[in-house]
């Protein structure tokens, strides 16, 4: 492909390739007797698809490849979003025919398999959180969010309580408050402090009996471990509100801390960023949620438990809150998610950690005499920048990324957390060899150069890719969300 | 995968000024540092390929067992390009293409994908796809609620079971009541702020889906239509008969069983409602030098620009399974898609002649299916289904709680005729 | 990866890349007693090995990737190579465990599949040929050419014949020449006529009863069927010599006519060509042989047979030439043109050449105002134009191919066949549409004009692509052949 | 896989300005146009896959089997990240690089085979890759007859027999004699080429290659050295002890088995030989920006430049074998080769301790071996071996011909002492 092609990609769909009457597969004639047609009224008369021949296919999906970044390509410090590289050996391993090949409906003797890996990751996750139960049923972190939430609402009802209120942090997701919309609560927004931590005086003038749950991601967005743990968890479990930590970020704590042993009654982890499962583009993901004892028997439906001939069965916990999806959660996931665990064990966890963590400190060094720390404390995986030095010369958070387009480089997280102004957050990941740090904190350098000398470069960048600047205002203004034929169009 | 090596990891402490990794956690607070994890310990490649081999080898693959379930996850032939396709790291290591500029890969490929589904279901607007097809119905439902700011919910009773119990656990967060109705006279109230029909129903027979668009639009309530993908190759579209939302399982378009997930959900609308819709949504548009390209829009319904008041909570949703249903869907294309579906249809009607003509066994509903139907059994179900495994088939699935007798069968282009007329053995056998 | 970093992509190999103690794989543990250590004077000290981590190697390569032009990505109407569509079904079946997984040595009995496979192959081979037995043993065009000649000479000396000429067409391609060589044979050369056949007169001059053999292309590497063949036939029996047909362009032949039908002795045939397995950038492919009854004693070892059983073996031909390779072939090719040929059938077969043939008289009908034609005939699977009209503008055939570059095609095959001036050789394939036929013919015109107009444009040629004009001319006076370190170099 | 529907072709007719395809076949002699041709009828993907999965389930994997075969072709553990490598398109259906412009994925990866073998064999110059490890044996022979004017090839007689056969049939066209010659006293005289050596050798021991190359050397003779690549884990390489050309077998670094093929040769040589060098050659240069980059190189040497005046006949190579031997070589890497082989050292000295302490079982060989050894069984080999396949063990090879009772065993680190103890077992039982 041709730097022209590349850049005239995005005019051709694949309803403009092909030509009525190609298609890509070759089909089986019918081995058996034909029956009778529906009634016409019942059936469609257009099937408007592509008609495409499989060389086209192949071309069009091989060249959109070169249009995207990718962990595989290069550096990707995304804040919040743990891009470490995925093993190719666990997509082998997922593909296997007896985990692909596999009906989620089999009668159990037939699927003991899966089962037993099901019931090991939950013995597995729940022993990394130090937590006593394990659902895998979530699809995503913000999936395993709304499970949890409704299964700490279904125990507090259980226990005859009725709490109306969901404490959240300023520096959360936005996962985080949408879940608590979603769940049918109030969210109420509770300030961090000076050094970045929960901020215990307001958070003491939030906290009364209506309170359900504080949400707090740990560590937090900015990347720091709260230090008012003991202290909230105490203050949390005093008003009989439960204490729910958002795992996302458990790359910096792996084999460190066990997050149950600080007090939380509730945590759910991304296994597509913890776990090295690939993030496909947004997903397919899975957000198992662990759960202290207490909590356990509200948990969604299934999970798996052994018998005593040591076979495996679905069971429904006892008080369980219900499905969170069709069938038994991303179960291709979870077997990624194992064959990680399977292949660091302990020792190789507690390295994922310390990498994941010393990385990001390395960027805080290398970078902090360019770009303002807002938080005088050491990082543990990310570190969050603000970019208000250079914001004072006319040079906006969104025109660095932009520049480190030119460079090679993925952008990292930008305008997030909130609190941060100008906010750049970087995770580097445990998988990130020291050179690759170097060669990206070169190029922030020479960036924070160029927004002193010539700030023109980065309010005009990227230069160096095949689109610049797309008009994202006009997009919203009148959006067009699908092909549509000339006629129709 | 950690490439770091003592000396890079003593240089870079030393240009932290810590002495040693350790002391970068010291904000953990000490009774509960380092906690001693019992894990198993660590294989290496070779070790773990030989590991997780002996696991899957415990599964019966139904590559190699001739397989009569359906309810919900479907198997199809897979055209080996979507596997190519789908595996190539730039599309599976790429995050949510917040980068427009370095993400014109996963953009155009969510913009081909709504583009598809929407001519798939003939609705105006379709978004990038939820968790699964039972979440979809969920969102569904709640994006129902903020439309008519009603507060009940209506299903019909032939929709899937698991699909009604996902919904009624995202109801229970509002305390919306649901109400199951059947289909052939759903009391539908004002209160009501939508009615779901799903198309073909559970059992696998169509339903009369213009007599219930009637209905639910004269109680003003949304209409949302469930269909299977598959049957969409050859019946009518939703958009056809005044859905308003559609949601669906998407598996049945190119992802594989892998036990349940991960799948995709789709999700359509009618584009007076795109604002209320859940999900992310890709918008086409021009760079600056006037080229096309795509990028992420109306990001104000989603939670990380509106939070607590976006229309949903999703954010990773499932982008690698839509990439497979798009690559599916331009392989099998226009043509393929309707002769998959007819073979499908042609093979489920030759088996439940044939095992209707069996003594014993008769088919219990009426109208017309699609590749699914039920089988009233001699013996029940449970026990029927054991003896087929025992000669190495897996039969329909047992819905003898809701039909006297019921097995609830599923054929596909998968199943060989010579499959078929062994199932039909067995069944007789098992009957007598 | 920007612009930038694919243009330097060169200047780091994986010696550079990593760093001393990296390794991207993890190995198990001894789990038998360590034995004793062979002395120290038989073992290495050094294994300069690069030293890269699992991410930086996927990246590598990856990123490589992107620097490649294939099939997959775009038109290759490389003349004489088939640049087919090759089918990803193809690939995995080549995968499965039954047949990627069994070692050439195994017992008879645990491998009837791949016996069957091939012997099912060589009878469809011979089928389609028309001819009698079958050698998949050859690796490769050139080597089922060495192949076929060694068989020839075993057969004439069988007769007590000890002939020493081979006459190979001035059209031929390299390797017929190097062939003859290679046996130990003298290379005569045949002219061709003005109407691009063998010349006939030439022909009769040459041969004697020290001919061995004649080796043809058919189609001739003109994309021309010889119209002289059932003559050249004759006068090569007459005198006692074999003819011998360079299948490598049977794409235009399929189904249309047996290559024996014609009065060959033998073929070989380039699956990696006419039978759609992929290139892989030069290898591996598969040249097998197919003969006439005659023939069939000489060829080499170890052919497939079936026993009364029902089962298969391998068996050495009566007066076998020996063996070619280590073991039988390269199978895993076998597998893909095997799958091929099954998935076509005699009418898709028939469809192949149709659609081949069609679309290089597509290209020579649209081409043929602007670029010269040697010879005013219709072509068969590929066509050769001449870009002296160009050469008068001072611009070669080398710019026209560096300028398509810039359009996004690969170039046609240049200066070859020798016998043509300045020679364009496309072989558009059956795989590509009308579209992009007419894609690259108006690239193809548009180039024509530039000629005319700014020829400068063509001569700095290609302006679109990460690298420009390498220096082969320095690169073959100061060969470096491999990586050396800084201190070796 | 045709794309051109009826329209697009009666459109390129028209262009061409005939009335039907068939007219263009018309050069073709009538007698034999449109021949019929009794092929099986056509299968569509999904039959297609059935089918060959079919034949393949007739094949016996060593992935389920323990085996014990090696012989030129050994089991090892190939990481994931090299079949994803060379499964991407852009490397796999790439021709061989003419265009460096657009070829450079290609081009690099051949610079970094070359360089690869030329630092596991120690030895200058290496080309990008032979047909196999055999075919390049025979090229080495040639070439050695080129660069000495001589017309005697001297092989080991402990030189793997195909290969020796191999080398026969090149030889057979220049009518060269070949020598077999034993290890201990080699005859060479002034009219040899070379002399060929194996190491280890085929029964999996050591040669005395010093003092080999002393002989060879002394008589003028090119010493042709042929190792095993996975033994150069550990072993020292060809370039240390005087080889004038090394070729292997490059199977055994990343390539699967595939029941023989394909698979590639490597071919190194000293710097004094490049032009004599068979095969392809990529050289690094630089751009007219001053860009590093790869082009094709020498290649005055190859057929389609000198034509009859070529080194070798060789055009088509083995290029996807190489980039895996390539992305093997990567990925492993100093300490991971070194442990591998060191692990089939380890492991395949167990087995032969353990079997050599069975009754009735002993080591005929004396000295140093790899991963190879030779068993002298109380019963014929063949015999043995159909015993252990009743048991699910594929034995070694029947190396009886050539050593009474000889059975040739290879142990690697794929073959976990269970399976060595199961297969010392069965040998006791079956010797008992
Ligand atoms: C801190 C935090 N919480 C929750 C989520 C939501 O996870 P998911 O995208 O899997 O729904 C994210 C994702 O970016 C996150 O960073
Ligand atoms: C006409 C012709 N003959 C022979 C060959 C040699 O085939 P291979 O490259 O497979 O050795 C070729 C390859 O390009 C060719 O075009």
């Amino acid at each position: 492909m041709s730097d022209g092609e590349r850049r005239d990609m995005g005019s051709k769909l694949s309803f403009d390739r092909g030509r009525p009457g190609r298609t890509a597969v070759t089909l089986p004639d019918c081995d058996v007797p034909l029956a009778e047609m529906p009634s016409p009224s019942l059936l469609r008369d257009d099937l408007p698809l592509p008609e495409m021949s499989q060389p086209e296919i192949v071309r069009y999906f091989t060249n959109l490849t070169c249009l995207n970044y990718s962990v595989d390509t290069g550096f990707y410090p995304l804040g919040s979003c743990t891009m470490k590289y995925n093993p190719k050996l666990h997509e082998d391993l997922a593909r296997l025919s007896g985990f692909a090949q596999v009906h989620p409906l089999q009668p159990v003797e037939t699927v003991q398999g899966a089962l037993a890996l099901m019931h090991e990751l939950q013995g597995l996750l729940a022993e990394i959180t130090g937590m006593h139960a394990v659902s895998l049923a979530p699809a995503a972190g913000a999936h395993g969010e709304l499970t949890s939430i409704l299964t700490v609402r279904a125990y507090l009802e259980h226990r005859g309580e009725s709490r109306h209120k969901v404490l959240v942090p300023d520096s959360a997701h936005g996962t985080n408050l949408a879940t608590v919309s979603t769940a049918g609560f109030q969210c109420l927004p509770i300030a961090s402090d000076a050094r970045g931590n929960t901020d215990l005086a307001a958070l003491a003038e939030a906290l009364d009996e209506d309170v359900t749950a504080l949400m707090l991601t740990l560590p937090n967005t900015l990347g720091l471990f709260d230090q008012n743990i003991v202290q909230i968890a105490q203050m949390l479990h005093e008003k009989g509100a439960q204490l729910y930590c958002d795992g996302a970020n458990l790359n910096a704590l792996l084999a460190q801390v066990k997050i149950g042993d600080l007090g939380f009654d509730v945590v759910q982890m991304n296994l597509h960023k913890t776990f090295s499962t690939p993030h496909g583009g947004g997903g397919p993901g899975a957000g198992p949620v662990a759960v202290k004892a207490h909590l356990a028997p509200f948990l969604p439906s299934p999970v798996v438990a052994q018998v005593a001939d040591g076979g495996y069965v679905f069971e429904e916990p006892k008080s369980s809150i219900g499905k969170v999806g069709a069938f038994h959660g991303n179960f291709g996931i979870m077997v990624r998610a194992y064959a990680y665990v399977r292949s660091l064990g302990a020792a190789g966890l507690r390295e994922v950690s310390e990498s994941a963590v010393l990385n990001a400190n390395y960027l805080l060094a290398c970078l902090r005499q360019a770009y303002d720390l807002p938080y005088e404390r050491r990082c543990l995986h990310e570190v969050v920048f603000s970019g208000s030095r250079q914001r004072a010369k006319g040079v906006h958070t969104s025109d660095i990324a932009k520049r480190l387009i030119d460079y090679g480089f993925h952008p990292p997280t930008v305008y997030f957390p909130l609190i941060v102004d100008e906010a750049l957050m970087m995770e580097p990941t445990e998988t990130e060899s020291k050179e690759t740090l170097d060669a990206f904190c070169e190029a922030m350098l020479a960036i924070a150069r160029e927004a002193e000398e010539e700030p023109e470069l980065l309010r005009s960048a990227p230069h160096d890719a095949s689109l610049r600047r797309l008009d994202e205002a006009g997009a919203a203004r009148h959006p067009v969300l699908r092909w549509q034929r000339e006629d129709q169009a | 995968y950690v490439p770091n090596t003592d000396a890079d990891r003593r240089a870079m402490l030393e240009r932290i000024g810590v002495a040693s990794v350790d002391a970068l956690f010291d904000d953990i607070p000490a009774y509960c540092r380092n906690p001693r994890l019992t894990l198993p310990p660590p294989l290496s490649e070779m070790e773990l390929t030989r590991e997780l081999s002996r696991i899957a080898a415990r599964n019966r693959s139904i590559a190699e067992t001739p397989c009569f379930l359906g309810a919900g996850a479907y198997r199809h032939f897979i055209p080996s390009v979507v596997d190519y396709v789908i595996r190539q790291g730039a599309f599976a290591t790429a995050y949510t293409p917040y980068q427009p500029e370095i993400s014109q890969g996963t953009l155009q490929s969510i913009f081909e994908f709504q583009s598809l589904v929407c001519e798939l279901t003939g609705m105006d607007v379709a978004n990038a796809g939820m968790y699964d097809g039972a979440s979809a119905l969920a969102e569904a439902c709640l994006m129902a609620i903020r439309i008519t700011g009603r507060e009940r919910l209506a299903l019909l009773s032939t929709v899937n079971p698991s699909y009604q119990r996902v919904v009624r656990t995202y109801a229970e967060g509002h305390a919306l009541p649901v109400d199951v109705m059947t289909p052939d006279g759903p009391a539908l109230s004002e209160k009501h702020a939508c009615l779901v029909v799903q198309q073909p129903n559970f059992f696998g027979y169509l339903e009369d889906v213009e007599e219930l668009e009637r209905r639910a639009h004269a109680a003003g309530a949304l209409y949302i239509v469930v269909p299977e993908p598959m049957s969409l190759g050859m019946f009518r579209p939703p958009g056809e008969y005044g859905a308003d939302i559609v949601v669906a399982e998407g598996q049945p378009l190119g992802v594989p069983l892998s036990f349940g997930g991960p799948y995709v959900g789709l999700f359509a609308t009618r584009r007076e409602h795109i604002r209320q819709m859940p999900g992310r949504l890709v918008g086409q548009t021009k760079d600056v030098d006037g080229r096309t390209g795509y990028v992420l829009t109306l990001q104000t319904r989603e939670q990380h620009i509106r939070r607590e008041r976006a229309t949903s909570n999703i954010c990773t949703n499932e982008q690698l399974c839509a990439l497979a249903a798009t690559v599916y869907l331009c392989a099998l294309g226009k043509q393929g898609l309707r002769r998959v579906a007819e073979l499908c249809y042609h093979k489920a009607h030759y088996a439940a002649d044939r095992i209707a003509a069996l003594s014993g066994y008769s088919l219990p509903l009426a109208g017309t299916f699609f590749q699914e139907f039920v089988v009233r059994c001699p013996r029940p179900p449970r026990e029927v289904n054991a003896a087929l495994l025992e000669r190495g088939i897996i039969g329909g699935l047992d819905v003898s709680e809701q039909i006297g007798g019921g097995m609830l069968v599923c054929v596909t282009e998968m199943n060989s005729r010579e499959e078929i007329d062994w199932l039909v053995d067995a069944l007789r056998e098992i009957g007598a």
